[in-house]
């Protein structure tokens, strides 16, 4: 059995000092050694951000993908190979920005994979950039006289295009992280993780402090998961209190449950080569 | 088989159907060519249609004949005029003596039909679909009834292909027999006059495809297990293909959101393992050009099917053309080495895509399948493909690592491809990645690392070209001793094969030069190149002519350049390479 | 002033008979003559599909794009000039499918552009695939099993994306279509209106019987379109009953209230090289 | 403005400032340069930086001469180190006899340092900016300090830059001239050996600008109105310049959720009738391909920066190559005319961007300004731009329309360029349109009128080669009777300028040819094309030998590439060119 040790590798880390990406990685290593996880069957897909680094960081199978294109994919991967457990990492700017264009496809299809979204409400690795989940009023050097827009809800959005599992959580609160990301990675279906992550070097506003002094548990709040609406509701609220916790879970068939191939297990392990091709070329004889 | 037609103005008997969109003008073609391939003949179909799905004039144009053809003819000697429009359209690309089907109902002013040499043929094309009771799209069957009568095809043969593809609704199947009953026995109470004998042979080993789906049964026979294609004019009848034999083959096949999408799920489905393919033309590949950069970049395998139409921009949603050669072999972003490759025929489509996987596979890049609409769109008959003698090559796939040493994806080489473990393979773990990396994976941007690297990749290079050349990237038919060499690539091929027939006729000795493998661009065209070179393509900028100058310093002084969204004609083929043989 | 006949063209229509854009067609044209607006100062701005026909058929200035980039054409026209009055023309795989990317920004950035889905269910020009609209359970070409996956809900996307004007009509239903579009043209702010749009060519399920018998007018039954809430619900409802009319209205500044520049009028209006470069370089010298 | 540099083993100064990221040594060296350039000296500034935030190493070159200097050195005569790890990594890169800034908190082991030739100044960076209470940061400031001292520059201009950045804040200001005195103050009481004099001259009219703030700069001088662009490294600065100088400029400047929405965004600006621009890298502007293409077919001038960067795929983010040329100018579907231009420095970027909009909308057609990192991200004294021969030329674009006949957005003229209303001109109804068109803008398939409107838009082509052809597109630096001919182009003019210099004191007699622009390709350059030619190009694949060999079918026999992310440094150019002087 792993331990989190060897789910380290070589590479020097290059997050900042106080970089919320940290307790994610150690959230997610910790998660793989409890539910008893291979490094062979995990694969974890990243976009391109400061998230993007965790392939370097996490010594399991890792696709560093190209800017917004983690849903895709990890999408792929996982109807090539339905035994592989398939866990996706962007960015914010990643994630709803130029990647945007998947999000609710993937959500409606319920494709099984696992999606962290480390939301620093920034651009970080290009220097501070106004990302999609920035506050209004947010200044930054592409909105200098502060961001003018309401911010994508990632929640909302989720569960307005069907997504079959929704949670957010805080790096500040490891042990909630862990939690959620089992139920997450458990969870049979697409399951959004929205993670609250300081990005201290360019969010000064949204640091641990500003969500530790905010943030609270749905799990001690009594709240129903299993209801859409008060779902939608929890997603709303964002001001002196922001919940975190699983907001809705629901079981509906994947994506790959509809594909006739796919009855036969993963496709990569299907024989290849055996196709009746003079059955198919009959048509056109 | 024995073919024979007589009073035909060459060796082919050419249909032109015509009607609106909407009318039925595309599957009455097919359906009329596989009855005439099941009757012997060799045959060849074109659908014109603009890009849109009702009202519009279509036309499908047929021309079979007992020898090969490659090519539709402009000219026909019948013309099937689903509605009035198409009388007055394409009366005047009969032939002398032809004969026309039209609609009984169809009245001409004065002096709309001038020509008097033609014989026409009015059917009650609406009042028969009435009597049976069948829908009004059921006229065309009728025609089809019709115009077996003219030819002298087995009416019996379409009445076959009817049954087989409404096998099972029978009431629907009745109808459509008595329809081509009745359409035939109209033509029969004329005094026809047209004259063209077709005598049934045995029913021969060939097929009637088109370029889609043969490229699609191409990847089929090549083990491919995954295809996400965005539809897209001309390409989108291979995913429609793929999706409809999903069971049969043991694939997944879907349409995702975009033509990014698309090729990033290839990729992927690829870092699994599968052999995976995406289809699209011109906008989708610009879409796509990121994601074929990351293949690149990864070295993982990928096929993509650039079906060219017309552009700039949406262009010509419904025509073609040859005009995204530079693209397909520079577009994007980085230096990489690729394939591209440029099927001529159905059968080169079928081979060619099963090469292409083998190709990506052996070097881990990505191939580009490049065709266009008047190659995948048409049907064509062929010779059945051979299914024998492809072998599935993955090159170095594993998916198993039994070594003590670490598994590193990007390890060096001597030929630069490095082990490519199957995500999920025990004791290895795989980590892919886009930035420039170390043997493991690992980002890195170290000067000497990154050199070291790309020289890696670089170093397939010699062995890529030696496959390439393994494939016959250079055809060549026709004489030996040529008065004119002619020069194309892809569905040029079919009009000039047909020209250099009808030249030689005349007496003038020619030669093809197919260029099948535009990226690594072959080495042995220039002893091809002397004498009276004539250059064919369907685009402006003459592409091919472009690479051949480049990489051989040949300039040609002749060129026959077509960019109306047409394709050749045999004719206009023939007429180019006379002026260059008289000058 | 217009009347209806000045605004069409001499090009042949093409759309197939009964095919719902005649009914889109009618309405642009007698709303444009209603709100006394001259051709000159309205663009249409088109996708590619059947409904991107529409500028060869209306005598207005038209912009025919490409595929999916209705939204990020529509909106530099008008923040270039504020003065147009800038209508979008999308189909549902053009804005749900490829597009997708671009609509909840809008939405959120509420540009002051008038949206309108032609809404078919279907991939219309291509030959009748799946689209993100389609039904669940509906086969095509690329879906020959029956769709599997819920479909986007245009109305509750805009909704959660913090559009400010959210509508629905029916081709079958003109007088309504017109009412809605000319609220939507005068609205200040990003305005969607989903339009349910017959294609007989290739849904046959969602045929002007299917709406007719279902459609109903949320005028008439007292809803309240300030109360996002109550818009929320109303956009899920879909099945034996089908609400249309305006689901939600909202004033919130938009998009290009919030540029400096553009509180001196029209961009293009702005005089040209009176910039003082050499203030501009000083901070380099 | 009089220099004067001694003891250095040439002409010129390099400094080295290196720490981690995060430690300010861009920031610092930007400072130091232009407190230099206000010394009355040429400065040039290279920052070397990995793809993070912080932690990594950070380094930044920084060259000054009382001659213009084109790049930076890899050596240099004084190290200013933030951290140890500093001093190790770059000790080696000093020059004999060289100085070494250091905290004196740091200490060696025994071994870890061997250099004896140098002299080491320890400076109690961390405890002075304790003892002022600033932030950890403001280390860097008494570092600057310590350097002014050590290559003899007037701390004063140090002091008033400082003042002038932080205007209004006089604490910052207080601590940070505070930092500088007291770091000037340790090394003056050193008795130090490191000999440079410099004697502060007039203040000359230059600049101290990057790349990006030049073409930037341009597009404002072009009277631009409409900037829209995604972040993307080497390109972002351009576009944070920009928003930071929105309301001086008049300008709507805006990030938008993709390079796709950004390119479209750009094109439906233009629509409206205003400049626009937009600006990427490459995987950025392989989004972007099919928005090119459309502005293409829809003759809608756009200007693109691509800032290249080495690829494939995301590559090195922060690094630097030529690697894009044959997608710059071969990428997009169908065929169309663009223009690709590639400054070589910072004049050149401001008016080749300037002339870009004029060409742009001369001939309404895309135009790409081809850039990379070493280009745009480094800083370069200048001397002020020339604001005032800059003619805004907008070409057939109309705001009115008197004439009584219909306006046709497509209307054939002879030169193949239409008249351009601007949406919203009275009496003019515009339809822009993707498909091909008629002159009026109607979708057609017609094979005449899509032949037609395809040579409409080639009619352009000559005109556009003689524009080009006016602008200089061939400058050639040097001796007129060379031994040695170098080619290069875009960032290569730098190090070859310096190296030309340095072959001149060796007594070689060389000659720079540089190509401005890329496409079309300028015809002058065979005259060049003799003796001994040598090319160098930051890639691999050597994309503008090859358009050289397609254009001239010149080869060239000596080629120097480098692709490790890295510029070329005048030493390896140099060397280059005696290997080829002597063989
Ligand atoms: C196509 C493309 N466009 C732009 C970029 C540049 N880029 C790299 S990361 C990034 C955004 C990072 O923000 P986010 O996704 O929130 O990730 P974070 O760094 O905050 O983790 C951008 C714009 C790119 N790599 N590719
Ligand atoms: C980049 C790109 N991909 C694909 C296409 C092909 N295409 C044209 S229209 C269309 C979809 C049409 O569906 P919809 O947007 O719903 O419009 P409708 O025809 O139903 O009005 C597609 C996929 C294209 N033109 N460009
Ligand atoms: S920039 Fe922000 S997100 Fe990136 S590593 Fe630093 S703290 Fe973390
Ligand atoms: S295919 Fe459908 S949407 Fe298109 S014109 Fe015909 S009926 Fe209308
Ligand atoms: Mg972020
Ligand atoms: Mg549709």
């Amino acid at each position: 059995m792993l331990n989190v040790k060897d789910l380290g590798t070589i590479v020097k880390n290059t997050w900042c000092p106080g970089c919320g990406n940290f307790g994610i990685l150690s959230s997610v290593k910790q998660v793989i050694v409890d539910l008893e996880l291979t490094r062979e069957e995990i694969v974890a897909v990243t976009g391109i951000g400061c998230h993007g680094k965790f392939t370097d960081y996490v010594n399991v199978n890792g696709i560093h993908t190209i800017h917004g294109r983690v849903l895709p994919v990890a999408t792929a991967i996982k109807l090539s190979n339905i035994d592989l457990t398939v866990i996706g990492f962007a960015g914010d700017g990643d994630a709803f920005n130029i990647g945007m264009g998947h999000f609710p496809h993937a959500c409606r299809r319920n494709v099984d994979i696992t999606y962290i979204v480390h939301n620093n409400q920034i651009y970080g690795l290009t220097t501070g950039q106004t990302s999609p989940t920035s506050m209004q009023g947010y200044k930054s050097k592409t909105t200098p006289r502060g961001n003018q827009d309401p911010p994508i809800n990632p929640l909302a959005l989720a569960l307005t295009s069907n997504a079959t599992f929704v949670a957010r959580t805080f790096v500040g609160e490891l042990k909630h992280m862990n939690m959620v990301l089992k139920e997450a990675i458990n969870h049979r279906g697409f399951a959004l993780i929205d993670v609250l992550q300081p990005c201290p070097s360019w969010n000064r506003i949204n640091s641990y402090k500003y969500y530790m002094d905010r943030v609270y548990k749905l799990e001690e709040s009594g709240h129903d998961a299993e209801s859409f609406t008060d779902a939608c509701e929890k997603a709303r609220e964002w001001d002196d209190k922001i919940p975190i916790g699983i907001f809705y879970r629901e079981d509906r068939p994947t994506y790959s449950d509809g594909m006739p191939t796919l009855k036969k297990g993963a496709l990569v392990k299907q024989p290849v080569g055996d196709v009746d091709l003079k059955k198919l070329l009959g048509e056109y004889s | 088989m024995i073919v024979k037609c007589t009073g035909l103005i060459d060796d082919t008997v050419s249909v032109i159907i015509g009607g609106e969109a909407g009318q039925g003008v595309s599957r009455s073609g097919i359906l009329l060519g596989k009855a005439l391939m099941r009757a012997g003949f060799h045959c060849y179909g074109r659908i014109d249609y603009p890009s849109l799905i009702r009202g519009g004039h279509n036309f499908y144009q047929l021309r079979a004949s007992a020898r090969e053809v490659h090519c539709p003819s402009p000219r026909a000697d019948i013309l099937v005029a689903l509605n009035k429009e198409s009388v007055l359209l394409h009366i005047d690309d009969l032939n002398p003596e032809g004969g026309v089907i039209y609609d009984e109902n169809v009245s001409f002013e004065s002096g709309e039909v001038t020509r008097d040499d033609l014989t026409f043929y009015p059917i009650p094309f609406t009042n028969i679909v009435k009597e049976i009771g069948g829908p009004t799209i059921m006229r065309n069957t009728v025609a089809l009834g019709s115009a077996a009568a003219l030819i002298g095809l087995d009416m019996n043969l379409l009445k076959d292909i009817v049954s087989e593809t409404f096998k099972g609704r029978d009431r629907i199947i009745e109808m459509n027999h008595e329809a081509i009953q009745r359409g035939w026995q109209k033509v029969i109470e004329f005094d026809y006059s047209f004259k063209c004998g077709v005598e049934a042979g045995e029913r021969p080993e060939r097929i009637w495809v088109t370029g889609n789906e043969a490229v699609a049964l191409g990847a089929i026979q090549a083990g491919c297990k995954f295809f996400a294609a965005y539809p897209m004019t001309p390409a989108s009848a291979a995913l429609h293909y793929l999706i409809a034999h999903e069971e049969e083959t043991g694939m997944v096949v879907l349409q995702p959101e975009s033509e990014i999408a698309a090729i990033c799920m290839t990729v992927g489905a690829s870092f699994a393992g599968v052999r995976a393919m995406t289809a699209t033309s011109g906008g989708g590949f610009a879409l796509m050009i990121e994601g074929l950069s990351f293949s690149a970049m990864t070295e993982t395998p990928i096929v993509t099917m650039l079906a060219q139409r017309p552009g700039p921009s949406t262009g010509l949603a419904t025509y073609t053309a040859q005009a995204d050669l530079f693209f397909a072999v520079f577009g994007g972003h980085g230096e990489f080495q690729r394939i591209v490759v440029a099927p001529g025929d159905m059968e080169e489509c079928f081979h060619l895509t099963a090469e292409a996987f083998n190709l990506a596979d052996r070097f881990q890049i990505p191939v580009i399948i490049l065709t266009d609409k008047a190659l995948i769109e048409n049907h064509k008959t062929s010779a059945t493909f051979d299914t024998s003698s492809y072998k599935i090559d993955r090159g170095k796939l594993v998916d198993s690592w039994e070594s003590n040493e670490e598994y590193l994806r990007y390890k060096f080489t001597d030929d630069g491809v490095s082990p490519r473990a199957v995500l999920g393979t025990e004791n290895a773990v795989v980590l892919v990645q886009s930035n420039e990396h170390t043997e493991r994976g690992f980002v890195t941007s170290k000067p000497k690392a990154t050199k070291e690297m790309m020289d890696k990749r670089f170093r397939k290079v010699p062995h890529i070209r030696d496959a390439v050349e393994q494939l016959e990237p250079v055809k060549v038919y026709g004489d030996e001793d040529p008065d004119v060499t002619l020069f194309g690539w892809g569905s040029t091929k079919g009009p000039v094969l047909e020209a250099i027939g009808m030249l030689s006729k005349k007496g003038v000795k020619t030669r093809f030069v197919q260029v099948r493998f535009m990226e690594p661009f072959p080495s042995g065209i220039t002893q091809y190149l002397e004498g009276a070179c004539v250059l064919f393509e369907t685009n402006r900028s003459a592409g091919l002519g472009t690479l051949i100058k480049f990489n051989t310093g040949f300039e040609f002084q002749h060129v026959a350049l077509k960019y109306d969204g047409r394709p050749f004609f045999a004719d206009e083929i023939v007429d180019k390479v006379m002026e260059v043989w008289t000058c």
